[in-house]
């Protein structure tokens, strides 16, 4: 029944006051407090593997050894964060991988190798990454082909080439230098997970602090907006296809390292693998937030899951029923965590 | 008019609501009877969309009561607001593009026999709904997606009557509608008084409030500051006075004269787009404000886009300073120093989960970087520079877009022109949804900028707001430039006179 | 070792080698067990395992990611394993690890798909891939030999397998002797689905057939599904692989499928055999030889309705 | 087209005379003209078949072939047109349906079945696909996690779930009648084919004729609206992805009876073909536009695309390159005949 009529102006100034954020919420809202979920599912899962497989679990050698395994689909990873961050989608990523290793291990390109340089393998494999993420650049960017299909045919296409290719062989890797340079240690940890280590750094550099970042969430959280901000968003998409043709081109040296051989065969799956560890890490599968130290912790989590899998001799299929719902776990701690303090947009 | 003061049909009391980090509302109260229309006043950001969707089910108030129909109730879905009798035209355009406009209509009420839908005669009511709105032109079947923003807003109109509803909310629809339309919604709006329905009416135009409403209630900063007040005893000032705490002259700034030398910045010359607009041309030089007078789909959003490239002109040229830019090229268009604040903020304006500042930005953040590296502190600075020039609430750089109300969404996309410091700079509907006193503001802005030097076009659905700000004005009928003449020589009627000659012929 | 006799050769015996020794711990990896025939390799290596009080048998997760199996077969160097029997899903690509658990004094057994280096493993056992081809081709040509205009098709497994080559090769080889070759021939990929998606597109594309292989009875179920959904009988067909369910067809008679070249899938139960005599430095029992040998290559025999009760009890169940 | 804002209560009956499309116009606008594309990348496809493989290819039996191979791909694909167009995605489908074959196909089931009748396979196929579909709704309606990686988690372990239950072993389906139903003819068709074609048109009816469809478009297209309006978003999204699980679950009956087998490895990648069926076919990947009719297209063209591959005798590295680029083909032809009329609204 109230019907007064009040008039205070004095409070206009205090609320402005009150909407500054405190240090601790700076901090949780940063990227401690998005990551939070992922931490605590990573410390659970160590703390598993120590209880049920003990010293075999919790040893120095063993932590290479889920790093390692890390390493390439992280490398992988590390692209995707950016297509999806985009707002696209690239499911040729491990066929790519593929497709380079078969090219970089051909008799042709290895004796080429020998008679100059090692670094020529690597050259060969990171060009025919880009090349492909360029035809993919192309057929998204300027095709208008939705993400999806192209890349789902690059996919099959590459696939498909990298068969042709080899004809089907393994094809080993002989190359001295290029094994003694993949296969090497520094500072007792062995050079794959440098490699992603750096990648990851660059990932993060590249996606935080500099223009390119910056335009790559803009774009996926508002296409047209950025276009009509003045960045030119065609070239812009071009270019992170091309950046995750060239991680797979990164990968396809490690997995040369690592198997001594290319084939047609590397990399299945690595897609789904690889999108896995984007979206568990947070990066929002829709476009626009994108987290790179999220998407090396997501590749942690499976890797070590693997680990702990393996350590205590699970069955497969049991392996495969507890993955369903750890995955499910994952992201739901996710995204609790990411979610809280940006409190419920929606009821 | 039906009145019963005995038993109010709505009464809000002491409702409070919070999000992270902002109190968005911190006690309103609000009684509505039946067959009035109820005004809402406040400033952008004062809490009007969150108390009314306390109302509609979206938000679930912290504390407070909601009496309906002398029952205290809480409102917990959309379904419970429907169920009761409360329908609620958003602020934001709460339509699905992909649907028709009778399925749009009919969403979640669909006319059907055991969940098969009997499609024509929703065609048939949506076509009842659109003639008694006076669109018995628009086809009930077209896509959603393919009509202008003030045709949606006459389809989430027509949802809102296709319920058997007591209270219809409606939160600012003349926003993106031409003074022909508002007239329009002001006869539906008697038709359902007279009726006994009641209408809650959010504008930020205050001669509408005049001509439309019986009572207003005042929000500031999410707390009452007037309940019930009658608008035939309150006077405008007393009411900016209510809303803003302070005093604001709703003037337009006196325009500074053109130098007689000044530089043509922008050319435009014989411009066509096919399916549009044919034949556009007109210069604006250095300091001049020019402004395209017209009704709602005119053709002047495509005008303006079409000069920024954003749509590739089917033929004609586009020159800044005198140099010719490619058709349909944004970034070469931003490179000549152009910039375009569009009409749909939130769809082409906004990264709405990204912070303020960095939306503040978007178009310049390269220029705060070195070799490709951000300066985000740079970055930071100047947006807060431009939020404190324009009065933007909250001021809180880091907070993200989605969280600003209606109006200061619209000032980040001012501020984002603001630090690229355009030569020519683009406007449609700069004051859409801007309550009274940052449009005072925004008006100020435009002059300065202007009087800096710079070459700007306007582009408004509301005639006066059009001739109050410009220099030069160009009316537009039917995708047709009809006139261009000195603002000072046309006034309201002139325009509407030649718009309506012009699409009758 | 703790038997005294181990350097005896003529003491190996079954009931030697059989008695408990000190226990072992073998770890196990192989392919994703996508399909019938590495279901029962994995299925026959778990139950030899489970046979020996004196086996401690670690099993990984079946992958067909080289990069994951290799670091599984890290896991157990790191673990120290006394022995690994490695399926690799690619011969080449497990050959460093290999030679890395060699090296760190771990025998490897490397079962069914080969290295690309002698030092990667202590043992070597092979199924005859070439040899299944030969064999079925073979078969073909003595019951087509007359007709040098027969239609022979084929339906092979995961074309991107070596092994599939050297069947597809072996196969070639021998109809060529014979004069004939095949004249249509798809690839599916081991699983009853796959099987029956190329078999009824090859039927469809093949109006008459005299002779079909096909590499695998698991898929088998798939491509006599089709045939029979075809309602096509004017040719014979051989199997590969040696399932159970293929060899009842056979005996019964009363199906297109004639024949099947066995592949055995007690492979891996070898390898886990071999590990553990290698392990406590016993020997093959039936050899004079002291160590069990290098090198042992399985026979690709054709069952047929003639011998096929012999070969029923080494039958997998797909 | 100008919406002019007439008053004048006469000249609104005209301007809606001029504005009704014509004829012509409204089945260009229609399912028709939208599915254009298709039809011709389809026409293109039985010509080239019918020029390389001659009888062979236009001969009744052999379509019979290609749609006996659409069709249980193509129930799938039906399942998934709703997802897809009510803005979610369904990587499980495939291994839901192996998961239904599994328990359909277990000794005791056939046992059970053949003591009373073979339609319990049929109910216990469709009750394992709509329970794994009810697991997927609630996780995505209710606990709120991303489709993509909510049905990752269902397929990996739906998978393992068969696998363990199956034993890893191929059960060979011996109940004969409903073996004699899942092979029988009817009018000279095959019942898989019919069975298709009732659930296609059962599809198109749900989707496009009752508010079940409506409500799928519109939360796809735009779910805060949708729930605004009224729409229970979340059972309406939980129903969808039931809806996906009883088609995998019919899907499982088909395939048992088409391989007379029951094992965890069947639909191994479906949900790959079924996506790709559905984008070629029109549906949007972003959701709020699907079309059964170009999803029925789209499964069509990649089976007759394999059916011409074999009818000429191609290598399986070929087909796969073939099929990338024809992919990219097809969604381009879609794309542009489905805009076409819609003008170019961005440069
Ligand atoms: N979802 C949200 N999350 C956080 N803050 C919000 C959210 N919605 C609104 N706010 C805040 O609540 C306050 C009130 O906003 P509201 O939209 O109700 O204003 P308004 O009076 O409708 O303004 P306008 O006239 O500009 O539309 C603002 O400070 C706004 O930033
Ligand atoms: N995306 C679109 N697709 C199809 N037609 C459109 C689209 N956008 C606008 N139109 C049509 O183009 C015409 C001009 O619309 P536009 O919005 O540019 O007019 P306007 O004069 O700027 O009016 P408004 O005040 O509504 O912005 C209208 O008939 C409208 O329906
Ligand atoms: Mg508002
Ligand atoms: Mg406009």
């Amino acid at each position: 029944m109230s019907e007064q009529t009040t008039t205070d102006p004095a409070l206009a100034g205090a609320s402005q006051q009150a909407e500054r954020p405190s240090a601790f919420r700076r901090v949780m809202g940063g990227s401690v407090g998005r990551n939070l979920g992922l931490v605590i599912a990573l410390v659970v899962l160590f703390i598993i593997g120590t209880i049920t497989a003990g010293d075999r679990f919790a040893d120095v050698n063993n932590f290479l050894t889920i790093l390692r395994l890390a390493s390439i689909i992280g490398v992988i990873s590390i692209g995707m964060t950016f297509v999806i961050t985009a707002g696209g989608i690239d499911l040729s990523v491990g066929s790519v991988m593929g497709l380079a290793s078969v090219v970089a291990s051909l008799t042709a390109v290895q004796a080429a190798a020998t008679q100059s340089s090692w670094l020529l393998m690597v050259v060969v494999a990171l060009a025919v990454g880009a090349a492909a993420g360029l035809v993919n650049g192309i057929v998204i960017a300027y095709g208008k082909v939705v993400a999806f299909m192209a890349t789902l045919a690059m996919l099959v296409g590459a696939r498909g080439l990298a068969e042709l290719i080899s004809g089907r062989r393994t094809q080993i890797v002989t190359n001295r230098d290029f094994l003694a340079f993949t296969r090497s240690d520094f500072l007792g940890v062995p050079i794959l997970i440098w490699i992603f280590a750096l990648v990851a750094v660059a990932g993060w550099f590249l996606l935080n602090r500099t223009t390119f970042g910056r335009r790559t969430v803009a774009i996926g959280g508002n296409a047209e907006a950025s276009r009509l901000a003045g960045i030119k968003v065609k070239r812009h998409l071009l270019s992170i296809y091309l950046l995750a043709g060239v991680t797979s081109g990164i990968a396809a040296i490690m997995m040369l390292g690592r198997t001594t051989a290319g084939t047609s065969t590397h990399g299945t799956l690595y897609e789904l693998d690889a999108i896995a560890a984007v979206v568990v890490g947070g990066t929002l599968l829709v476009g626009g937030r994108g987290t790179i130290v999220g998407t090396v912790l997501g590749v942690l989590i499976f890797s070590t899951l693997t680990n702990v899998f393996t350590q205590n001799n699970l069955d497969t299929s049991v392996q495969a029923v507890t993955k369903g719902v750890i995955i499910v776990i994952a992201v739901l701690l996710q995204q609790r965590f990411a979610t809280r303090g940006a409190a419920a947009r929606k009821s | 008019m039906i009145n019963d003061d005995h038993v109010a049909l709505l009464e809000v009391r002491g409702i409070t609501k919070a999000f992270a980090g902002v109190q968005a509302l911190k006690g309103v109260n609000l009684t509505v009877r039946r067959g009035e229309v109820h005004c809402v006043l406040g400033q952008n950001g004062a809490g009007k969309s969150t108390l009314i969707k306390t109302l509609s089910g979206v938000h679930a108030p912290d504390a407070g009561e909601i009496v309906w129909q002398g029952e205290e109730i809480t409102i917990s879905h959309p379904i419970a607001a429907l169920d009761l009798g409360i329908a609620t035209m958003y602020q934001e355009l709460d339509v699905v593009d992909g649907l028709t406009i009778a399925e749009n209509i009919f969403l979640g009420h669909e006319r059907s026999t055991g969940g098969m839908l009997r499609v024509g005669e929703a065609n048939r009511l949506t076509r009842e709904l659109l003639s008694r709105l006076g669109h018995g032109d628009i086809p009930p079947t077209t896509e959603v997606g393919q009509l202008s923003a003030a045709n949606k807003q006459i389809v989430s109109m027509a949802r809102a009557l296709s319920r058997d509803t007591k209270l219809i909310i409606m939160d600012e629809p003349s926003a993106v509608l031409d003074s022909g339309e508002v007239k329009n919604l002001f006869r539906v709006i008697r038709d359902l008084t007279a009726q006994g329905i009641a209408v809650v009416y959010i504008s930020h135009r205050l001669e509408e409030i005049r001509q439309i409403g019986d009572r207003i209630s005042v929000i500031k900063d999410g707390r009452s500051t007037a309940s019930g007040l009658s608008v035939a005893d309150t006077s405008t000032p007393e009411l900016i006075r209510l809303m803003t705490g302070r005093d604001v002259a709703n003037v337009f700034p006196p325009a500074s004269p053109i130098a007689v030398n000044a530089p043509v910045l922008l050319e435009v010359d014989d411009l066509s787009l096919r399916g549009a607009f044919s034949s556009v041309s007109f210069t604006v030089r250095a300091g001049e404000i020019v402004g395209l007078a017209g009704l709602v789909g005119s053709g002047r959003s495509e005008i303006l886009e079409t000069i920024f490239g954003a749509r590739k002109a089917t033929s004609g040229t586009v020159s800044v300073a005198g140099r010719t830019l490619p058709a349909g090229s944004v970034d070469a268009a931003v490179r000549a120093g152009m910039g375009f604040s569009p009409e749909e903020r939130k769809s082409q304006g906004l990264l709405l989960d990204e912070p303020l500042f960095k939306n503040v930005t978007l178009s310049t953040f390269g220029r705060f970087a070195r070799g490709g590296v951000l300066n985000e502190r740079a970055e930071r600075d100047a947006a807060r520079e431009q939020i404190a020039a324009l009065e933007l609430r909250p001021g809180d750089p880091d907070r993200p877009a989605r969280t600003l109300s209606g109006g200061n969404q619209q000032k980040i996309l001012l501020a984002r022109w603001l630090v690229h410091g355009t030569t020519v700079l683009l406007l449609d509907e700069p004051t859409r949804g801007v309550d009274v006193g940052a449009r005072a503001e925004i008006y100020t802005l435009v002059r300065r900028l202007a009087a800096a030097g710079t070459a700007i076009v306007v582009v408004s659905s509301e005639i006066e707001e059009v001739l109050g700000l410009s220099d030069r004005v160009l009316v537009i009928g039917d995708g047709e430039v009809l006139t261009t003449t000195n603002a000072s020589d046309i006034d309201e009627p002139g325009v509407l006179d030649l718009v309506l000659k012009g699409s009758a012929a | 070792g703790t038997e005294s006799n181990n350097t005896q050769p003529t003491n190996a015996s079954v009931e030697g080698n059989e008695a408990t020794g000190d226990t072992i711990t073998i770890g196990f990896s192989g392919p994703a067990a996508d399909h019938g025939w590495l279901g029962a390799i994995n299925s026959a290596a778990l139950a030899e395992a489970e046979k020996y009080d004196d086996i401690d048998l670690k099993v990984a997760e079946g992958t067909n990611d080289a990069n994951l199996q290799i670091s599984q077969v890290e896991g157990f160097i790191n673990d120290k394993v006394d022995a690994i029997v490695l399926l690799p899903t690619d011969g080449a690509a497990l050959t460093e690890v290999a030679i890395q658990a060699m090296e760190a004094g771990i025998p490897v057994i490397n079962v069914d798909r080969e290295f690309s280096s002698t030092f990667a493993s202590r043992v070597t056992i092979l199924g005859d891939n070439y040899g299944m081809g030969v064999s079925a081709g073979t078969y073909i040509c003595e019951e087509l030999g007359d007709n040098p205009d027969a239609v022979v098709a084929e339906i092979a497994g995961i074309d991107s397998l070596p092994l599939t080559q050297d069947r597809s090769a072996g196969f070639k080889d021998a109809l060529e002797d014979c004069g004939l070759e095949v004249s249509n021939r798809v690839a599916a990929d081991f699983t009853v689905q796959g099987g029956e998606a190329a078999a009824s597109q090859l039927l469809s594309a093949a109006p008459q057939i005299d002779a079909l292989w096909n590499h695998d009875d698991d898929q088998g179920v798939g491509v006599l599904a089709a045939i029979d959904n075809a309602g096509r009988d004017e040719f014979i067909m051989v199997g590969g692989a040696g399932s159970k369910n293929a060899m009842d067809l056979i005996k019964s008679g009363d199906s297109v499928l004639k024949a099947t070249v066995i592949y055995p899938s007690t492979q891996a139960a070898d390898g886990i055999r071999l590990a553990r005599l290698v392990v406590q430095e016993k020997a093959l029992s039936d050899l004079v030889e002291i160590e069990v040998p290098n090198r042992i290559v399985l026979n690709a025999p054709v069952v047929t309705s003639d011998n096929v009760d012999k070969y029923l009890p080494t039958a997998f169940e797909s």
